[in-house]
């Protein structure tokens, strides 16, 4: 789904989002309260200046609608493969850009979290990983790696891979594994106004991924590392 | 004129004189100098079908550009050619077989180009004439395979045609005097044209023609290893070369291979060989190329002097400023020869040390695989007994002694031996084992149809066999069956060492012909990187007090 | 080709350590081995192995009956986790865990 | 010579950096908290999962530390040593300890568990900024020649204080990566000294990106380790908002296509060209004014 047809399935009418290159950026209103969103589109290839633009938007709600909810509309191939960026410090960027969405979170912020289309490794870890919860559409893509590719990098046999992705979700891409893992919390599907106000009635920002991974059955080791290590 | 030219005693010279005259024809040959745009036309006019051409292509310098041009010749006009060469490096070496503008080849190396060499061979698209060692391919151009026409490397030319090759001299004057003393053609790229050069390697009347290529001769840094990729095994292995070898026998000159196991001996010199005290006793005279890897050994004072085959790049302004180590021109930079020093290493040094691919039960060892065919470069001229050699060192003559010890008649003749030595891990990378009971080269040679299997070294001409699990000393073996259970008896967990005589191996250790490392009082936990005197890149440049300066690539900071 | 091997051998008989804690020597990666010696009740000595390199259980074994005769250590169990070491580096491994444990001959 | 921080195993590092012998670990090797994926791919677990994490003291302080083997999958995150990173951060707020020290070394997502890599990491990240908000000092120490990258690149950065030696590596992509999406011409990941200009401990100090820059030597990364342990950048609205200006004014001046050499230039460096054979000494004292508000000290 394209990005006005997601903002007009949420406000109909009755939003300001605008893109700009691949930037989005804007407020909504959404049953009575009003909402800011920030995000990206046209399969982002997330830079420094991108990520600086984000996180200028943000810090920009933060400073002037106090407690306003912001919600991350997430469409993005991952960082920018170029040597520019690496130079100019894209970790550094990404982790602004992280650094700002938490500080939202702490000064009151809800922080919504929504791939719309695609989300792809370093570009997901600084935006909708980084919400209290992290929402996708169904059809929506989200992966690190796709599967020959995978079987490219980590020699290998693709055949493996697939196979195992069918009992796995830690190896296949697709937006039904990342939900049985945790890490995204709910689909939106149909109506994804009713996706919305759910996610705003939640105020628990505490980190309960692992928690959710284990309890769907995807990720069934981590939140019981993490309690092993608060009791060694 | 005309008398000259008739007669039957100096054909040669008529016909260079006639292949002279086309030249002056071509556009853009001005006298000696020739314009890179005009050096196709200039070999067309030069090149005569069935010539023998040497393609300089060294162990290092290559003659690219000329390369190139050379596979643009029109076939029609140049076909046939015999090339002779020491080293194919570049595609270049191989596409004017594929293009059909050559048709023999003798060579001695050509490690970057051993698989399509092997696929042109079985495709017809060449003959081989015979594979050499360097020396003996630099005698055959005195001999039967002098070169009508070479195409060589040097760095500057002067308006004369003088050259100066830089520190990469290499194989040029063996190349140039064989050509040019037997009316044939040389024509040299250079990178520049100057008015006055540093030094004159080349003189100008050995030189008919220069052009300047528009990029400078490609140089390959073949002889950097980066500490950082020694393992401890190979620092283990090193411990008992000098322990074991070096300081047993008192080695005085030798020469190491390229690998990283002899790059760990040098890193060890001055810090376990300082320990042991033997400084100043072993490890004073090099025939070897400028290894950035024996920078420390050198800065702490071990290294007398080094004789070089060719340069290293990246080590031009540290050589510069160690002359007293390194032979070295007026101009201050280094003189290398290869000629010369495969000579030298071969009749003046004690010890040969370097490691292989494959070694039998014979001890006879090779780096042929199946498929390849990569030839020998220096290593059999290294790894060999001088037979020739007469001056006597107490290493040589020792090794002689343990060899001949008790023996009767002519065997027992006092002679003194060459040291040489094969390093090796029992098993290779992905647990190949580098001890067979039969050498690929076997088969190769079946496959090739080579009228013999390229063995690299010879068995008999092997003194020690250094594994991980220890020394095996041949000189000490009285026989066959000895033998072949004191190289058993190091080649550890391989199905060779596995099929051991286990009690004939412990008396070949009883007798000190097979030596552990306890035995040599080495404990293998102690073999760390730490007694590497340089673990990385970035320590050697240190240690050169930032005279090494290496290529771009090696450098990670 | 894929796929890793499961290998699993003990030994008899030799000298039981006095109470050691457990230790851990070398790193999973190429080339290399990471070896957990532990105490164990019983005489003799077990070693369990997973390796990614297929197809070498006799040298694995050739390499364990050497440790073992070495040594000649009982009452403990070693665990090891291999990428292709070559038998040098395993060995080297091994007797670098036993230092590590304080088992060495003196 | 003093031996090489870089060169040492993450347990070999641990124990130089804390006071000697007072390394606790937590979830040791004996426990086999291992990963429950690599066997189904035939590839050996580590018995630790990559990452050695506990409780210690430096000098004297309580602090809790992890540190992460470069060379078991390239230090990539994986869901049990992402699990454990996580735990002891959410242990760290519970127990409060005066510091957090990690020491980095990792490729970013283990791609044999890459869904679970990804979680993992945006948790430990969440949980370490959890930390530092609480005033707990959290402190990265990037070793390894192999760097820290990807996704634990930008976890790095989101501590109080990032200590590089001159040959650790800190960014994003690795150059590999970049050569093969856009070619040599982009980014040549064969010309090593290109790579360290452009993602080298002393570009990272030069353009303000790492907090202390140190030698390849664990008594110095002790000594850099100890100093930030008192170090805090509580993450106000003020404080990003000037990051904000200094990043973009940063980005601004670099325009398009500069190299590093250029870059530092504008940036103020004197000799820019000199700068690769100089020692981490004498580059530390060649950092621009400008730049130094980016990291510790500076604000």
């Amino acid at each position: 789904m394209d990005w006005p047809s997601v903002a007009n399935r949420l406000f109909g009418q009755d939003h300001a989002i605008v893109a700009d290159g691949d930037f989005l950026c804007g407020t909504a209103s959404f049953e009575g309260a009003t909402i800011a969103v920030v995000g990206t589109t046209n399969h982002a290839a997330v830079g420094v200046d991108l990520a600086l633009r984000q996180a200028r938007a943000i810090l920009a709600v933060v400073a002037e609608s106090p407690g306003r909810p912001l919600l991350l509309l997430v469409d993005t191939q991952g960082q920018k493969l170029r040597r520019r960026d690496e130079l100019l410090g894209i970790h550094r960027a990404m982790a602004h850009l992280g650094c700002c969405l938490d500080l939202a979170r702490r000064q009151g912020h809800p922080v919504i979290g929504l791939v719309y289309d695609q989300a792809l490794s370093g570009g997901f870890i600084t935006s909708g990983l980084m919400a209290d919860a992290c929402h996708a559409l169904p059809e929506a893509e989200i992966r690190v790696m796709r599967v020959p590719a995978m079987a490219r990098v980590t020699k290998l046999p693709e055949a493996l891979l697939e196979s195992l992705s069918l009992t796995n979700p830690v190896f296949a891409p697709g937006v039904a594994n990342y939900v049985a893992m945790g890490g995204v919390r709910s689909l939106w599907d149909g109506d994804l106004a009713a996706g919305l106000r759910a996610a705003l009635a939640d105020r628990d920002t505490a980190d309960r991924r692992a928690r959710e991974g284990a309890q769907r059955g995807g990720r069934r080791v981590a939140d019981d590392v993490m309690r092993r290590v608060l009791e060694a | 004129m005309s008398t000259v030219a008739d007669s039957p005693w100096t054909r040669q010279r008529s016909n260079r004189s006639a292949r002279l005259a086309r030249a002056a024809l071509v556009n853009g040959v001005r006298a000696k100098t020739v314009s890179a745009d005009a050096v196709v036309a200039l070999l067309e006019a030069l090149i005569e079908p069935g010539d023998r051409v040497c393609l300089e292509g060294d162990n290092q310098k290559q003659a690219d550009f000329l390369a190139r041009a050379l596979t643009q010749v029109s076939r029609e006009r140049v076909h046939d050619l015999h090339m002779v060469q020491s080293v194919l490096s570049l595609p270049e070496h191989l596409d004017v077989f594929e293009l059909g503008i050559a048709s023999k080849l003798d060579f001695s190396f050509s490690g970057p180009q051993a698989l399509r060499l092997a696929q042109l061979l079985g495709e017809g698209k060449l003959q081989i004439g015979a594979i050499h060692t360097y020396l003996e391919l630099f005698g055959r151009y005195f001999i039967d395979l002098t070169p009508k026409v070479s195409l060589i490397a040097a760095q500057a030319a002067d308006a004369q045609g003088n050259l100066y090759t830089g520190p990469n001299t290499e194989d040029t004057p063996a190349i140039v005097e064989a050509t040019a003393f037997k009316s044939g053609i040389v024509i040299a790229q250079v990178d520049t044209i100057v008015d006055k050069l540093p030094r004159v390697d080349i003189p100008g009347d050995w030189v008919d023609f220069v052009v300047r290529a528009p990029e400078p001769a490609f140089i390959e840094p073949l002889f950097t290893r980066d500490p950082a990729q020694i393992s401890e095994i190979q620092v283990l292995m090193a411990m008992m070369a000098i322990k074991g070898i070096y300081a047993e026998y008192g080695v005085q000159s030798l020469n190491h291979g390229i690998g990283f196991d002899t790059a760990a001996i040098e890193l060890l010199l001055p810090t376990y060989g300082e320990r042991l005290g033997l400084k100043g006793k072993i490890c004073r005279h090099w025939a070897l190329n400028p290894h950035p890897a024996l920078i420390p050994a050198i800065e702490a004072g071990w290294v007398e002097s080094i004789h070089s085959f060719g340069s290293e790049l990246g080590m031009e302004d540290y050589i510069r400023a160690r002359p007293d180590v390194f032979f070295t021109g007026p101009d201050g930079s280094l003189r290398s020869n290869r000629a010369f020093c495969q000579a030298a290493g071969h009749y003046a040094c004690d010890l040969f040390i370097g490691s292989t691919l494959q070694m039998d039960t014979l001890g006879n060892s090779s780096t042929a695989t199946l498929g390849r065919i990569a030839g020998f470069g220096g290593a059999p001229n290294m790894g060999a007994d001088a037979r020739g050699r007469r001056h006597a060192s107490d290493a040589w003559l020792k090794a002689g002694r343990e060899a001949r010890d008790g023996l009767p008649g002519v065997r027992g003749t006092p002679r003194g031996q060459k040291l040489v030595v094969q390093i090796v891990e029992t098993f290779r990378e992905h647990m190949q084992p580098a001890f067979v009971e039969t050498l690929d080269a076997w088969k190769l040679a079946e496959q090739a149809r080579m009228p013999l299997p390229p063995i690299m070294i010879y068995g008999d001409d092997v003194t020690h066999v250094l594994t991980e699990e220890g020394i095996a000393n041949l000189l000490l073996c009285r026989d066959d069956v000895e033998r072949e259970q004191a190289i058993r008896g190091v080649a550890g967990f391989t199905p060779v060492g596995q099929a051991r005589d286990r009690a004939m191996v412990d008396k070949l250790r009883a007798r000190g012909v097979i030596r552990r490392p306890v035995d040599l009082g080495i404990d293998p936990r102690d073999a760390t990187r730490n007694l590497l005197a340089a673990r990385s890149m970035r320590d050697l440049v240190r240690a050169s007090g930032g005279l090494y300066q290496p290529p771009r690539r090696f450098r990670n900071w | 080709m894929a796929g890793m091997e499961t290998l699993h051998f003990a030994f008899d008989g030799g000298r039981v350590l006095a109470p050691f804690a457990p230790a851990l020597v070398g790193v999973v990666a190429s080339g290399n081995l990471e070896v957990l010696v532990e105490p164990a009740v019983g005489s003799g000595c077990r070693v369990d192995i997973d390796t990614s390199a297929r197809g070498f259980g006799p040298i694995w074994e050739a390499v364990l009956r050497d440790f073992h005769q070495r040594h000649g250590l009982a009452g403990l169990s070693v665990s090891i986790h291999d990428m292709g070491a070559t038998p040098a580096v395993v060995s080297l491994r091994l007797d670098q865990a036993i230092a590590a444990i304080g088992g060495a001959q003196p | 010579m003093n031996a090489s921080f870089a060169e040492m195993s993450a347990r070999e590092r641990l124990a130089a950096v804390v006071d000697a012998g007072t390394f606790h670990e937590w979830l040791p090797p004996s426990e086999r908290v291992m990963s429950p994926h690599l066997a189904q791919l035939g590839v050996p677990a580590a018995f630790d999962d990559g990452v050695a994490i506990g409780r210690a003291t430096l000098s004297g302080r309580i602090v809790f530390v992890a540190a992460q083997e470069g060379e078991f999958m390239g230090g990539g995150v994986g869901e049990v040593h992402g699990a454990k990173l996580v735990g002891l951060l959410r242990r760290a707020l519970r127990d409060r300890p005066d510091a957090v020290v990690l020491l980095a070394e990792s490729g970013g997502v283990r791609l044999h568990e890459a869904n679970a890599g990804l979680i993992a990491v945006s948790e430990v990240m969440r949980a370490l900024l959890d930390v530092r908000a609480a005033g707990i000092a959290t402190v990265m120490l990037v070793v390894g020649a192999n760097g820290c990258f990807g996704g634990m690149g930008i976890v790095a950065r989101c501590a109080d204080s990032v200590v590089m030696s001159d040959i650790a590596r800190h960014a994003m992509s690795g150059p590999e990566v970049i050569e093969s999406a856009n070619g040599a011409g982009e980014f040549d990941s064969r010309d090593r000294a290109l790579v360290w200009r452009t993602t080298g401990g002393k570009h990272r100090w030069l353009s303000g990106d790492c907090d202390a820059l140190v030698d390849d030597d664990p008594a110095a990364f002790r000594t850099a380790a100890i100093a930030a342990l008192s170090v805090h950048r509580p993450m106000t609205l003020a404080a990003l908002q000037r990051e904000s200006t200094l990043l973009q004014w940063r980005t601004d001046l670099a325009g398009d296509g500069a190299d590093a050499f250029e870059f530092w230039t504008r940036l103020g460096v004197a000799d820019a060209r000199a700068v690769p054979d100089l020692d981490a000494d004498a580059v530390r004292a060649l950092r621009p004014a400008a730049v130094a508000p980016l990291a510790n000290g500076g604000t």
